[in-house]
This record gives structure tokens, sequence and C-alpha cells, in this order.
């Protein structure tokens, strides 16, 4: 019950700071997110699941319990992590008391409500990374979207109302083209609950059917497609992305943080855990496509990056470009190749929340995000500067930062996949060209802003940023250059859990 | 075979046991009727005692809580298995006339939950009201009326259970008297209504004609062997689709909705647009399950299915469409809630011959308009405090209430986000269970359609919410200068049923399957 | 007994704490971290030289000490068997010949530095000090690398740095620039790099350097049919590893800046000079030509990777020295001559002289390092003055930095008995005899002689514009006073820079006759010590070439070479004397015409990679455009074709109600007909 | 014995008088006499096919229909009371305030 006490406390914790003065909501919100941080880390530490939770693993923390009976079918409360989940809940848990301490400053009116918004947040991202029931984690995939929705309608920018929305239904959207592939999956096939473990089994076992005169091989490639376009907007991957880009210009710093960090993650979980661990068959059979599509964001992505003047708007594009690798990962279908997607999940999760708090940190102070309007910025505030360069690196895959592994056992792992008929080298070696692309755009923008004479056009007075604000980038930086050295913290669990996974695929 | 007969005996334990261990009698399964039209006579007396009162305080809590005794009585025989095949299955009482059954309860329940809503908020609402007294006996016998309705198993007893709803309704809408709009809105609703009421009694007189018979039962029976009757029987029953569609807003009978919800006190917008519509719903569903059996229906190729399938698409675009270009807010719930019944018709229309989940997709058609009384009567109900507050009643003006009058706008979110269908609030749970259901029967193409609808009502309702929250606060608020405690609570009850039907879905759902599966047995 | 090896590690973990104690603590130290840094890099070299000793004593040492990603058994399922990742250490002759040049080099810098930064009250010092630790320590971590992964690691590690130290000055508009030029253009070349990582792990398995499981010895079975190597799209091994060496070549090419990736090479004179000693000789340049020298067994194995080696070596050898012919400023002139002289190792290594080439790189660092110290001495002198002409007659006044400078000089010009004569001689002997038989090797060959006469002209056209003659500015007439922490280290590469060509005297041996002179002959073909598969005669088994000789033998053929190769630098060299040891120079450009102006314009190759960004950056507005126009337009789009179409659905709403009672007749009737023809009712 | 279908024949006819009085009268009152011919319509076919199945409940339910409708025409003389006094007319296509 660990998992349900942490979410429990999280949502409790958010009505609390809701109903809190403004005045102290900063500090209380703070206070409370760390209950859940170090909660993760105490399921890291007693973590002792072993497997793949979809196909049979042990899990760890689990609890399974009927909840409702409808249609010849039982909805259970199922939650439990395997060595695929435990990362992402603690990336969530570790994300979020850094970006509440990042909207410290940013964040100057109707406080109690913005943070109340990013816990009850929290508890459902938990939520969905733990839930191993259909509708139980389709109840937190789906509420995680309105608090996101209010973070950037309310605290953002010139055109968040416009963005809020978009994000909001184009999002939904998705949610309900999944939700119609993944019923019509488990309709096919003889299981008596939502229970994502026995639906994975069951097609593992070959019994998925035939529906109303609609054969078996058809049902499965349909719900496949559905499930893919649902997840392949939350990713996002092209060329469904178009949301990203206004949402993270609109979004608050601590909103983009989670938005990037942590929200994007769920799409590329739910498609490791939906398509790739349910129906390898079909994955494996429409691997080109999957594979040209991640090489397609990748590349793209890259250089959409490339033609931005807006930081945020630069790093936001660039999201777009790496989770192009994860994908490509995931259709791999080898350990290095889903184990690497799963661990860039946790690097980029890291290091483009470390870009948008840094981002974050320079638009405190200078009021613009526009790269025109502002260089030699590291003259002013050189803490932050040298922080914003090494994530920077970091995104650039330097080795020793957690950027690189994740990209590179992505690469060792798809360069000798023999799926998409033997084509991935070429996919491969095309994706890694964002490897060049994303050094450039990071470069020419860190050239611009960051050094060269120094010179400000909004006329605000540069400090050094205050420590409060470059606390929370330092902690991030360390957290990244950990798992760059020692990538096996996760790598082992996530190497583990994925086990499963690439023997169910085609190799 | 006279109408009114006494029925031959039933296994009584059916009834929830009286104390000492026997069975109830059996018209005690009448219970939660005759609690609303005593609560409603009551009102009438109380009102004739008391005919100057200046304060509605006690009729509204007579109402409310004969609408709480009817509820209670209609969960205590859900619970108990009433009418249930459990328990030896539906209490038919005077010649079939009247069935109490899962169906029947359930809808009861949803109508006193309703009543009792829409009657706590109206002592607010007719604060200062010269005739407080027929609101509320109007109400409360409408609500007799959808009760019976709910109940009702020969389509005679429909009719007249239908008329008891709609005269009173007509009379409620325009019982704003000096308000042009309230009259418009009456009088459209009246025409339209006496309309639909002529077309579908001759859409009954052409199935009497057809199978010679008014009893349910008895329709299905004939309904095996129409020979050359079928025409006439199929004209009859797509008249009575029309006459459904008037009291359930759907296309082609919709078009008084918008103006009557928005013309409407909103309290009256309240009730019509769920509890009204619910009962509308309920004694279709029994008509059509029980009178013309899916496969005798089709066989002689009067595919009823097939045409609520293209009402259910009609009437949900045409609802969320129009819903998304609306100025004013009161309007847009008035569209909203046309779309909302081209999601309940799924549970008409994702029906098939045999077909072994369509107990599935009723049940959570059902329970989505169990959930709907909720979270609708409680948007209406919002929109009845901003009225009495006298802000505007377009989207503009409600920028930034949510900064004036937080917890009744925390509330209108969670309405909102309930009607988009939204975790973690009830509405998400019996739309997807809807969708999941017509996917499930294999009416796929109807659920896709469903949630395209879905993606554009989010974007309208969100337009709520973004104007509560979002928006910069405008001078209109100053008016918000009340807090109206029975508005307040009757919103905050809503709003907090409609957050914790979603954990609680359970019971819910599986009442509301295992009545409709009652229906196909 | 205690065992050098066993302090390997310390050698690249000491100059990283001096980057960490600089990083926290530099600005509460004396001389903003120096000392700790000298002190660190001073460690290291004590301990290189300690490793070497160890080495010439029989030693060798391979060991795993950090397991990155381990395998616990995982089948990893891909290649033919699973894959663990891990840092360790290979210490060879190659590896322990290349840790004492580097820490050499790297000591000297830190000395260097203190004249160069420290007296010259430059700003932000420890993060200067921190850069020079952490490049030292990158570059050691690469150099004792035992597997291609780690080596790339801290090749990429070397990048960094050098993206740090070249944009030291990012108060200036200049350095920022060109130290983003820097790592984005060998990052093209590691981008290739990369995927030869990848493919090298999804052939073998393994991209460990040493031992009969790593992958050159897996590719020589794999080629003689012993061994089953993955290759992609069913191509033979062969084309595969050709492939595959050319794709990791790709990151030699971009750090040794050879053509077409030389150009971040001669902006990265925005840098410190003490920073261009460290990245030209020791660290990040010679890091390219060291990595094909690390897995040359590899590289032996395919030929035309060899014939593409050195043909881009000579290629480059001749290209970049031309363009040094025109340079008016100083570093400019050694940045030209720094990549043409690793166009020479290249050349080496791809016409299988293994041993020439880590000879010239071993020579080339400490002359290269001493010239561009003494450039830095001439740029403290002439505060901070690099223009040629602006100086002149610096001959008397700078002594010391003169004479060392002049042993650079004449090292670099390829004049008997410096080092450099040496070393160039025996690569352009090696691509002769090899050539002989393989005409794309002998236009390699050509091209690198041809580059003789240009490297001498060159290279004395700056010692006299700079040394000699008149004083032409007041600068030039009074310089700045240079101090013992700038002599010292030129002192003691000037006298390197003279003697170091005697570790490998092959055409003494070979005229002579004199067995056991070439010292690193012997010392590179384990000799003394290292591993068999490591060793220069293994690759000469292993390589494509066979010998051939020019007049009838060996020796006829070594004195010729070395004789046409001395005459064409002294011609050079003389050429040099004639034009500019003049009083009063003038510049003689003008004699060049046309060419005049392209080589100002380095053959127009920066124009072409500013174009190709251009272009890069077109493509990606247009795809920006297309993104909001079109993938975004229809997301818009859609929304709004759904709000038109819902304002004219509700225009059907007319509010006059006897429109409504004729749509719902219409609405029923209309049903009535439809389902009525559907189920044949009116039949 | 008249066939059944002339009976039902003539509900019809009677029912489409009814149906065309209410889609092109304006004034309220006849729109309401319109309306109840239609509901007339229907009890013509109930009492008729009562007769003819010999089922008594048509004939009653025709009986209910009639007393429904005068409730109906009561209230509906109420609202169109108002109406007149609201808005001065009794056509019922001028109240459009609401629409779209």
């Amino acid at each position: 019950m660990i998992i349900e006490a942490l979410i429990a406390f999280t949502f409790v914790s958010a009505m609390a700071v809701l109903l809190a003065p403004d005045e102290w909501a900063g500090r209380l919100a703070f206070a409370l997110s760390l209950v859940p941080f170090l909660g993760s880390l105490f399921l890291w530490a007693r973590f002792d699941g072993s497997g793949n939770a979809l196909t049979g693993g042990e899990l760890a923390f689990e609890t399974q319990i009927d909840w409702i009976d409808v249609g010849g079918y039982t909805i259970q409360w199922f939650v439990g992590l395997d060595g695929i989940s435990l990362p992402l809940v603690v990336l969530t848990a570790f994300l979020v008391p850094l970006a509440i301490v990042s909207a410290w400053t940013p964040i100057d009116e109707r406080q109690s409500q913005f943070y109340g918004l990013i816990l009850f947040m929290e508890a459902n991202l938990i939520g969905v990374f733990a839930a191993l029931d259909f509708f139980a984690w389709f109840v937190f995939w789906e509420a995680v979207l309105l608090p996101m929705y209010f973070l950037i309608g309310v605290w953002g920018g010139p055109r968040r109302k416009y963005a809020a929305i978009k994000f909001f239904v184009y999002t939904n959207a998705a949610s309900l083209v999944m939700f119609l592939g993944f019923m019509a999956l488990v309709f096919s096939l003889p299981v008596e609950t939502f229970g994502l473990p026995e639906v994975t089994q069951s097609i593992a076992a070959g019994e998925l059917g035939s529906f109303y005169g609609i054969p078996a091989e058809t049902i499965g490639l349909v719900s496949f497609v559905a499930m893919f376009a649902g997840f392949a907007v939350k990713v996002p991957m092209v060329p469904v992305h178009t949301w990203l880009p206004d949402a993270h210009v609109e979004a608050p710093t601590p909103a983009s943080v989670l938005l990037a960090g942590v929200l994007l993650k769920m799409g590329t979980y739910a498609l490791l855990r939906f398509n790739f661990t349910m129906l390898p068959e079909q994955a494996s059979a429409l691997a080109v496509p999957i594979a040209a599509l991640a090489v397609i964001s990748v590349i793209y992505g890259a250089m959409l990056a490339l033609a931005q003047q807006d930081l945020k708007r630069i790093v936001a594009y660039s999201s777009v470009s790496s989770m192009g690798y994860v994908i490509l990962g995931l259709i791999a279908f080898t350990v290095y190749g889903v184990g690497g997607a799963t661990f860039q999940m946790v690097a980029h999760g890291l290091i483009s929340g470390l870009m948008f708090m840094a981002v974050g940190v320079i638009y405190n102070a200078t009021h613009t995000r526009m790269v025109t309007d502002m260089s030699g910025l590291a003259d002013r505030m050189p803490v932050a500067v040298w922080i914003l360069v090494a994530g920077a690196f970091a995104y650039m895959g330097l080795p020793l930062m957690a950027g690189f592994a994740g990209e590179f056992y992505v690469f060792v792992g798809s360069f000798g996949s023999p799926v998409a008929n033997g084509l991935m080298p070429v996919f491969t070696a095309l994706a890694m060209f964002g490897i060049v692309i994303v050094a450039g755009y990071l470069l020419f923008a860190m050239q611009r802003t960051l050094f060269g004479p120094f010179r400000l056009d909004t006329d605000y007075e540069l400090g050094r940023a205050p420590r409060r604000e470059t606390l929370p980038l330092a902690a991030l930086l360390v957290a990244i250059i950990v798992l760059g050295i020692a990538p096996d913290l996760f790598f082992e669990m996530i190497r583990e859990a994925v086990v499963p996974v690439v023997e169910g695929g085609v190799n | 075979m006279s109408i009114i007969q006494s029925s031959t005996l039933e296994p009584l334990a059916a009834l929830p046991a009286q104390t000492g261990g026997a069975p109830l009698p059996e018209w005690t399964a009448l219970g939660p009727i005759l609690a609303l039209v005593a609560t409603g006579l009551l009102l009438l007396g109380w009102d004739t005692v008391f005919p100057n009162r200046r304060t509605n305080t006690e009729l509204s809590v007579i109402a409310a809580v004969g609408a709480l005794v009817t509820l209670a009585l209609s969960g205590w025989y859900l619970a108990a298995g009433t009418g249930r095949p459990a328990t030896g299955g539906a209490i038919t009482l005077f010649a079939e006339a009247i069935t109490i059954d899962g169906l029947a309860l359930f809808f009861t329940a949803i109508v006193a939950v309703v009543t009792a809503l829409v009657a706590v908020a109206s002592r607010d609402y007719l604060d200062d009201h010269e005739t407080p007294g027929e609101f509320y006996s109007l109400v409360v016998l409408a609500a007799a009326g959808m009760a019976l309705l709910a109940s009702a198993s020969s389509l005679a007893t429909i009719f007249v259970a239908l008329e008891m709803v709609s005269l009173p309704s007509y009379a409620l809408v325009a019982y704003l008297k000096e308000d042009r709009g309230s009259v418009e809105a009456g009088m459209k609703y009246f025409l339209v209504g006496a309309v639909s009421s002529a077309i579908f009694v001759f859409g009954i007189s052409l199935v009497y004609a057809a199978t010679g018979s008014l009893v349910l039962s008895d329709v299905a029976a004939a309904f095996g062997d129409l020979d050359d009757l079928a025409g006439v029987a199929g004209v009859g029953v797509v008249m009575m689709i029309g006459g459904f569609a008037f009291k359930t807003a759907s296309v082609p009978v919709h078009f008084w909705a918008p103006e009557v919800y928005e013309g409407a006190p909103a309290p009256v917008s309240a009730f019509l647009s769920s509890a009204s519509k619910a009962a509308g719903f309920a004694v279709a569903f029994r008509v059509f399950t029980e009178a013309f059996p899916i496969a005798d229906a089709v066989a002689v190729g009067i595919d009823w299915p097939l045409v609520f399938a293209v009402l259910a698409v009609l009437t949900m675009t045409l609802g969320n469409f129009a819903a998304a270009v609306q100025t004013e807010v009161k309007r847009m719930l008035a569209y909203s809630s046309i779309g909302h019944a081209g999601y309940a018709l799924i549970g008409l229309a994702a029906l098939s011959a045999g077909g072994s989940h369509n107990g599935a997709v009723m049940g959570a058609s059902m329970a989505h308009l169990f959930v709907y009384g909720f979270m609708n009567t409680g948007a209406f109900l919002f929109i009845a405090m901003v009225e009495s507050w006298g802000v505007g009643r377009t989207f503009e003006d409600y920028a930034g209430l949510g900064s004036v009058a937080p917890m009744a706008s925390v509330a209108m979110t969670v309405f909102m986000f309930s009607l988009a269908g939204l975790p973690p609030f009830g509405g998400f749970f019996s739309k997807y269970f809807l969708f999941a259901g017509a996917v499930f029967n294999g009416f796929w193409w109807l659920a896709a359609i469903g949630a395209l609808n879905s993606v554009l009502s989010l974007y309208y309702y969100s337009r709520v919410v973004k104007a509560l929250w979002i928006e910069e606060p405008t001078d209109a608020l100053s008016a918000v200068d009340s807090r109206p405690t029975a508005l307040y609570g009757a919103v905050i009850v809503a709003a907090v049923a409609t957050v914790v039907v979603l954990p609680g879905f359970g019971p819910v759902i599986e009442t509301a399957e295992a009545a409709a599966t009652a229906l196909f047995g | 007994m205690v065992d050098a090896f066993a302090y390997v590690p310390a050698i690249v973990v000491l100059p990283f704490v001096s980057f960490l104690v600089a990083l926290a603590f530099g600005k509460y130290l004396p001389k903003g971290g120096a000392f700790g840094g000298i002190a660190a890099t001073a460690g290291s070299f004590l301990l290189s030289l300690w490793v070497l000793a160890t080495v010439a004593g029989g030693g060798q040492h391979t060991e795993t000490l950090y397991t990155w990603v381990s395998t616990d058994g995982i089948a990893a399922g891909i290649g033919p068997q699973e894959i663990e990742l891990t840092f360790g250490v290979l210490i060879d002759p190659l590896s322990a010949l290349m840790l004492v040049i580097v820490t050499l080099i790297a000591t000297l810098v830190h000395v260097f530095s203190l004249g160069y930064m420290n007296d010259e009250g430059e700003r932000d010092l420890p993060r200067y000090y921190a850069g020079l630790g952490l490049f030292t320590a990158s570059m050691l971590g690469f150099v004792v690398a035992d597997n291609l992964l780690m080596a790339f690691m801290f090749f990429e590690l070397v990048g960094l740095c050098s993206y740090l130290l070249i944009g030291f000055h990012f108060r200036e508009p200049g350095p920022p620039s060109a130290a983003k030029k820097a790592f984005l253009v060998t990052r093209f070349g590691d981008y290739f790099f990369l995927i030869g990582v990848v493919a090298v792990f999804a052939t073998f398995g393994t991209a460990s350097f040493v031992g009969s499981e790593s992958f050159p010895v897996l590719a020589e079975h794999a080629l003689n049919g012993e061994f089953d190597a993955w290759t992609p799209f069913g191509l033979d091994v062969g084309t595969w590893f050709t492939a595959v060496g050319l794709l990791v070549l790709g990151g030699a090419i971009g750090k040794s800046a050879q053509f077409p990736l030389h150009t971040w090479l001669p902006d990265a004179m925005e840098g410190p000079t003490p920073v261009s000693a460290l990245i030209h000789a020791a660290t990040m340049v010679a890091a390219g030509v060291y990595l094909v020298a690390r897995m040359y067994g590899f590289y032996v194995l395919t030929p035309t990777t060899m014939a593409i080696i050195a043909f881009v070596g000579g290629f480059t050898a001749l290209f970049a020295a031309t363009m040094g012919l025109v340079k008016e400023e100083l570093k400019q002139v050694l940045a030209y001559s720094t990549i043409s002289q690793y166009g020479y190792m290249m050349l080496a290594l791809g016409a299988g002289g293994y041993v020439a080439a880590v000879f010239h790189l071993m020579t080339h660092a400490f002359f290269k390092a001493l010239l561009f110290l003494g450039a830095g001495a001439v740029i403290i002198a002439m505060h901070h003055e690099e223009n040629m002409w602006e100086m002149g007659g610096l001959k008397e006044k700078l002594p010391v930095t003169y004479w060392t400078f002049v042993a650079g000089s004449l090292a670099l010009a390829g004049i008997f008995p410096f080092a450099g004569f040496w070393s160039k001689d025996e690569i352009l002997y090696e691509a002769l005899v090899h050539g002989l038989n393989e005409p794309l090797l002998l236009g390699a060959w050509a091209m690198g002689l041809l580059a003789v006469p240009v490297t001498a002209f060159y290279t004395f056209r700056m010692v006299f514009l700079t040394f000699h003659g008149e004083p032409r500015t007041d600068t030039a007439r009074d310089p700045h006073p240079i101090r013992w922490n700038v002599k010292g280290p030129l002192t003691v590469l000037g006298v390197l820079a003279v003697v170091s060509g005697a570790v490998n005297m092959v055409p003494v041996q070979k005229v002579l006759g004199l067995e056991g002179i070439d010292f690193l002959h012997l010392w590179l073909d384990g000799h003394y010590g290292g591993f068999s598969e490591l060793t220069s005669h293994h690759y000469a088994d292993l390589g494509p070439y066979s010998s051939g000789y020019i007049a009838g033998g060996e020796i006829p053929t070594v004195l010729i070479g070395a004789g046409v190769s001395l005459a064409l630098a002294l011609g050079g060299l003389g050429l040099a004397w004639k034009l500019y040891n003049v009083p009063e120079p003038a510049e003689h450009t003008a004699a060049l015409g046309g060419i005049k102006t392209v080589l100002y314009n380095n053959y127009y190759q920066d124009e072409l990679q500013v174009r190709i960004a251009q272009v890069t950056a077109g493509v990606a507005s247009v795809a920006d455009t297309f993104d909001q126009g079109v993938i975004d337009g229809v997301v818009n789009g859609v929304s709004s074709v759904s709000l038109v179409s819902g304002d004219r659905i509700r225009r059907v709403q007319t509010g006059v109600v006897t429109h409504y009672a004729a749509l719902l007749t219409l609405g029923v009737t209309g049903l009535i007909l439809v389902l009525g023809v559907l189920g044949g009712w009116f039949l | 014995m008249v066939a059944p279908e002339y009976y039902l024949l003539l509900a019809a006819a009677v029912f489409c008088i009814g149906l065309f009085g209410v889609l092109t009268r304006r004034n309220a009152l006849y729109f309401l006499m319109s309306v109840e011919l239609m509901l007339n319509a229907a009890n013509i076919n109930f009492v008729a096919f009562s007769s003819y199945y010999g089922d008594l409940t048509g004939q009653v339910f025709a009986l209910f229909v009639i007393a429904l409708a005068a409730a109906e025409v009561a209230i509906g003389i109420g609202i169109i009371l108002v109406l007149y006094r609201n808005f001065g007319v009794t056509d019922v296509t001028v109240p459009r305030e609401m629409r779209w």
C-alpha cells in the first residue's frame, strides 16, 4: 500500500496547499513534495521486483483489488512497479520539488492554486506510472491534463489561452483514439479484466480472436495503429507535435519543466507498455514506417529547433527531436534499444527539465527569451549560465552525462536490430545525425545569448541569479552526471524489465 | 380486459422484508411514486393553507424532503433487489400497466436526485417571488410523472405519464410571466410539445392498429407475426420515436431545447434537461426493448436500432457543433444537453439482435444519465446562481468569476470537466463505458463519432472554465454580493457527488447494467 | 614491488582533481589554481615516466576498471554476443609513450600559462586552469582507453574542453564563435565516429582494443572466415569493415583537422596561446591520429581505407601548407602548419608507416608545442599583437625565444639533423617504398614531398618576419620582457626539438648498418614490452603493402629520398631567406597572382561551410514555415472548420416555432421513408 | 363492416390536415386546434381498432386522450395569454428573440 499512500498523500497535500495562504504556499508545497520524493527513494531502495510487469514479472509494491464490475469485465485497482516504471516514478518525484522551487520567483499570483495544481498533477503522474489496470491507468492519464491546462492557461505567457486549449483538446483527442483502439483489442480477447498484464499475456498466448467478423490480424493492426496514433501525440512525434511548442512557450517555467520532464514520457511509457509490449508482432510488422517516423521526428524536430529565435521554443522542438530517439529505441526490439529508450526517458526528463529551468532563470532576470534580445549573459550571471552550458552539452549527448548513455544505448540497440527488413542501420545512422544538428542549434543559441559582449535589449538590471534559482539547476546537473557515470543505477532494473519485451518481439 | 385490474399475485419476496420478516405488500412497490405524488399534494395543501407567506423555505424543504424520501425508497428497493431477477423478477401492477423493476427504480432515483437538488436550489432562486407554491408542486408533480413514466409498461400509461410530465413542464418553463424569454420558451416548448405528443399518440394508435394491444409484452408478442401490417407498425414505431425524441431533446425534435433551456428559469432548465430527459430515456429503453424485440422488429423491416444510430449521430453532432459556437453559457449548456442526449442514445443504437452485450451498452447509457443528473443539474444551478447575482449571460460576463466565487467556480469546473468526460469525475467513467460498450457490441464507428464529438465538447466546456479562471475579472463582478446558501449547497452537493461517483462507480454501473440486462432477459 | 600500472588511473585522475579544485576553490587559491594544475600534471608526468620505464622493462597492462553497463547474463539480442560496456586501461608502448608526451607538454603549458595568463592579469583564471585540467584529464583518459567506446567518450570530452578553452575569452565576439565552430565541425566528424563505434559493437559485440576478443583480432578472424561477424544488408565482411573503418576515421579527420574538416583549427587560434599549444601539440588534434594508430590493427585489414587515409593525409599536408604561405598572423601560420603536419602523420598511417607516424606525432608534439609557446612569448612581448608585419627584429630582444623558435622551425621545416627531419623523412620513405606498387599512395607521397619546400618556406618566412630585419613598430622596438616561466618551457622543448630525432635513426641504421639504434621501432614492436597483436610487425604482416625500391636497393632509396626532401626543404628555406631576410621585407604575395586571393581565402573552404550553414538554416526556416503553415495549419484548420460548421448548424435554429414544426415533420417523415424503403414496408 | 384500412386512411388524412394546419397557421389558437385534429386522428384509430380487435383498451385510451387534450388546451391557453401580455400578439412566429 505504499504507492497508494504516496498518491493519497500527494492528493491531500494538493488540497492543503490549495487552502494555504499565498505567502507560504510555495514553501509548504516544497516541503510536502519532499515526502513523495523520499517515498520514491524508499521504493527504490526496497524495490524487489523482477521482470516486466506486463509479462508476468514479479511486481514490487503490488495491490490488486476489484473495483467495478461492468459488461462482464472487472475493473481493478491494480498498481505495482517494475524496472520500467520505478525510474519514472523516481524521476517524477525528483522533478516536482525542483519545479516547485523554480516557481518561487516567477509565480507571484494565485500561488496556492499554482502549487496545489502541481501537487495534484504529481499524484496523477505517479498513478500513471504505477497503475496496471487500464481504467485506473486511464483515469490518471487523463487527470494529468487538467492541472496542466490550468498551469498553462492561468500562469502562461501572452498566447496562453490558445496554447492551453490546443494542448488540452489535442491530447484528449489522442486519448480517445487510443481508448477505442485498446477497447477493440480487449474485446477481441478472452479476458475478464482490463488488467494490463492479463491482456498482454492473453495476446502473447495467441488468444486474439476475431471480433464481429473482423479477423484477429486486422484487429491487432487497427488497435496498434490507433494506440500508436494516440500516444504519438503525447510523445509527441512528427506530424502530431504542433501543440508542444505552443504549450511550452506559453507555459510558466515549472510547468514546462514537468511537461517536458515527465508528461512527454507518459507517451513513450505508454507506447512501450501498450504498443510494444502487448503487440510486438504488429510493431515489428510496422517497423519500417515507425522507424521512419522516428527518424523524421529526430531530424525534422531538430531542423525546426534550428529555425527558432525563442530559447524555449528551441528546447521545445529539441524535445520532439530527442523523443524520436526513444521511438527508435523502442522499435528496435533489442535490450539496448528498448532499455536505452527507457533510460533516455529518464535522462531526457532530467536534461530537458534542466534546460527549461535554466531558460526560466534567464527569463526571470531578463524578461525575454528571444535570442536576438541579448548577448553575453555569462558575464553577469555566471553560475546559471555555466550550468545551462553544461545542460546544453548534456542535451548534445556529451559522454558521462545521462543523455549520452540513453542515446548511445538506443543507437547500439537499434543499429544491429533485425527489424525493419534489416534497414535499421540506415535509420539509425540517419537519426544519429540529430546529434550534429542539436549541437548546431544549441551552440548557435548559446554563442549569441550567453557569450560575446554583454547586451540586453529589455533594459533590466542583471545580477547573479539568486541561489534558490541556481540550486535546483545544480541538483539536476548532479543527477544528470551521476546517471551518466553510473547508468546502471537505473539501467540494471530497466534491462531486466525489458528483456521479456524484447523476447516478445520478432528477433 | 380492463385496465384497472388487480394483478395476479407475484412472488412477494421481490419486495423488501418488513421487520418481522414478511415481505411488504405489493403496492408498496409504488412507494417512490406515491411519495412524490403525496409531496406534490402536500405542497399544494401547504400553499393553500399559507397562501401569503413571504418565504418559500418551508415549501423548498417539503419538496426536497419528499424527493429525498423517494430517493431513499428507490435506493432501498434497488439495494434490496426489488423487481430484479434475483428476487423473482419485475413486479407488475394494474394489468401490467405499471412495472416496477430495476430500470424503473434506477430512473426514479435519478429523478428524485434532480428534484431534490432543484427544490433546494429554488429556495434562493425564487426568493421574493410571489407564488412559489405552484412552482414546487408543479416540479414535484412533474417528477411524479417522470417516475411513473419510468415505471409505465403500457402504451396508455406511458402516454398519460408523458403528459403528466409535459403539462407541468410547460407551465414551469413559462413560470416567469413577466420575462419575455421565459414566455417565449414556454410557448415554443408547448407548441412543439403538443405537436410531438400528437405525433406520439398517433404512433401509438398505429402500433395498436397493428398489434391490437397497448401492453408492452402483448405488443411484443404480436410483433412476431405482423405480416402485412409491418408497414403500419413501422410508421407507428417511427412516430413514437419522434415522441421520445421530444422528451429526450434528440434530433429531429430537439428544436425546442435550446430556447427552452435558455429561456426557462435556470432551475427548471436543470430539471428538464436532467430529469425529464432521463425519464424520456427510461421509457424509451423500456418500450423498445420490451415491446419491439430487436430480432422480431428487424425481421419485419423495422430496424429501430438503426434509426437510433442515425439519430444518435445527428444529435450528438448537432448538439456539440452548435454548442461550440455559442456566446451564452446557458445556451451552450442547452446544446450540450442535446449532445449528451446523443451519447445516451448510443444505449439504444448500439444494440443488436441477440447481442450479448446489449445490457452493457444500455446499462452504460443509464449510468451516464445518472451521472448526468448530477453534473448537468449542477451546471444549470450554477447558472441559476449567476443569474441571481445579475452577472451577464455570455462567456465574457463570466470572466474571472473564479476569483470572487471560488467554491462555486470549482464546482462549475467539476461539472464542465465531468460533462466533457474527464477524470477524476463521474462523467469520465460513464462516457467511456458508453463508448466501450458501443465498441464491445461492434458499433465501433458509433463510438468513434462519439469520441470525435467528445473532443469538440472539450473545447466549449473548457471555454467556461477558461472564463472562470483564466480570463481577467471584469467590473461586472461587483454584482456578486450575495452567497445564496441553498443554491450553494445544492451546487456543492452536486459537485461532490460528481466527484465521488468516480471511485464509487461500481454500484452505479452494476445496478444499471443489471437493470438493463433484465430488460433483454 | 610497487606496480606502476596500479597508478595508471591516477595519471588521469590527478588533472581531473585539479579541475575540480580549480573549479571549486580556484578563486581562493594563489594564481587561480595554477599551482594545483602544475602539481597535478607534473605528478602525472612522473607517473607516466614510471609507467614508460615499466613498459621498457618488459611490462604491459590491460585492466577493466569500471563496468559502465553490465550484462549479468542477459543476452543483448544483437550481434554475436552480449555486450558489456566497460572502462579500462590499456598500457602498451604506444599509450605509455603518448602519456609521457601529453603529460610533459601539459606540464609545460601549465608553467607557461603562469607567464602568459597570470602575469598578463587575465580574469577568470580558475576557469582557465579548470579547463586545462579537464582537458588534460580527458586526453589522458582517451590515451589509456582500452576500448573504442571509452575512447569515444573521452574524445568527446576533449571536444568539450576545446570548446571551453577556445572560447575562454567569451566576452569578445570572436572566441565564442571559434569555439562553436571547433565543436561543431569536430562533432560532424564524431557523428561518423559514433556510427562507427555503434557499428563495431553491432559487428563484433565488443569494442576492446586488445586481447584475443578485441575487435581488430576478431576482424582478422572474420576475414579469414574463422569468425562470423554481423554485417548489415548482407554485405561481405571486407566491404563492411572498410565502411566501419571509414566511419571511425571520420572522427579522426574531424579532430585531427584533416581535409575537409580542417576549417575549425585556424579559427581555434582565438583561444589563449598556451591552449593552442596544448591542442595542437599533444591533445585534441593528436587524438585523431592517435585513434587511428590505436586501432591500426583494424585499419591495416582494409586496403581501401588505408589508401584513403594516406591520400587524405598527403592532400591535407600539401593543401594546408599552401594556405600557410600567405598568412600574416603568427599563430595562423602555425595553425596551417599543424594541419599540414598531421596530414603527414595520416599519410604515414595510410602508407603503412605506423612507426613513422608515431615518431612524427612525438617530434611534432615537441616542436609544435615549442613553436606555439614561442609564439606566445612573442605575443607577450608584443602586447598581444599577432600580425608578423608589425614585428621584426625581435632577435636581439628575445634571444631565448629566438633560438628555441629557430630550433623548432628547423625541425618543422625538416632540416637535418633536427627532430622533424628524421620523422618526416621516414614518413616519405615509407610512402615511397610502399607506394611504388600503389599509384594512389604514390600520389599521396608526391603531395607530401611537394609540401616539404612549401613548409620550409612559410616556416622561415615566419621566422624572418618576426625576428629578423628592422623592428617595424614601436612595440617591436621595445617589447615586453618575458620571465622564467616562459623561458623554462621553451628551453626544455627546444632541446627536445633538437635531439628527439635520435630515438629513431632508421636511415642511419640502414645506411651504416648499425643495429639497435632504431629505438622507437623496437619500442613499438614490443621489443621491450607490449601486446603481440599491437606490434608494428604484426601490423606490417597484416598490411596490404609490399615494399619496392628505386635505384636498385634499399640504401639508395633511403639516401635518395632523404636527399631529395632535404634539398627541397633547403630550397624553400633559401627562398624565404632571399625574400624575407632583409631589413625591410616587403610582401611578395602579389607574385602569386590570382592564386593569392584563393590562398588568402583558404580555398573558400570557410565560405563553403558558411554557405552550408546558411543553406541548412534556409532549410530549417522552410521547415519552420511548413510546420507553422501546413502541419499546424491543418490542426488549426480542423478547429476552424469545426467552428464554422457549428455556426452553420446553429443557423437551422431560426427561432421561429413554425419552422421547427416543419423541420420535425420533415425529420420524422424522412425517417419513415428511409426506414420504410430499407425495411420494405411499402412493397 | 368497413374495412380497417379505410379507418387508417381516414385517420391519416385527419392527421395530415392537422399537421398542415400546424405548419401553416401562425395564430396560436389555430395551432392548438390543429393539434387537436392530430390527436383526434389517433382517437379514430384507437376506437376503430378497438372495435376491430374487440378490445376495450383502445376506446378507454381514446377517452384518456380526449381528457389530456383538454388539459393541454387549458395550459396552452394560459401560455398564449402570457404570450399576448408580453408580446402583444398571438402570432407564434413573432417571438424569436432566442435563436441560433
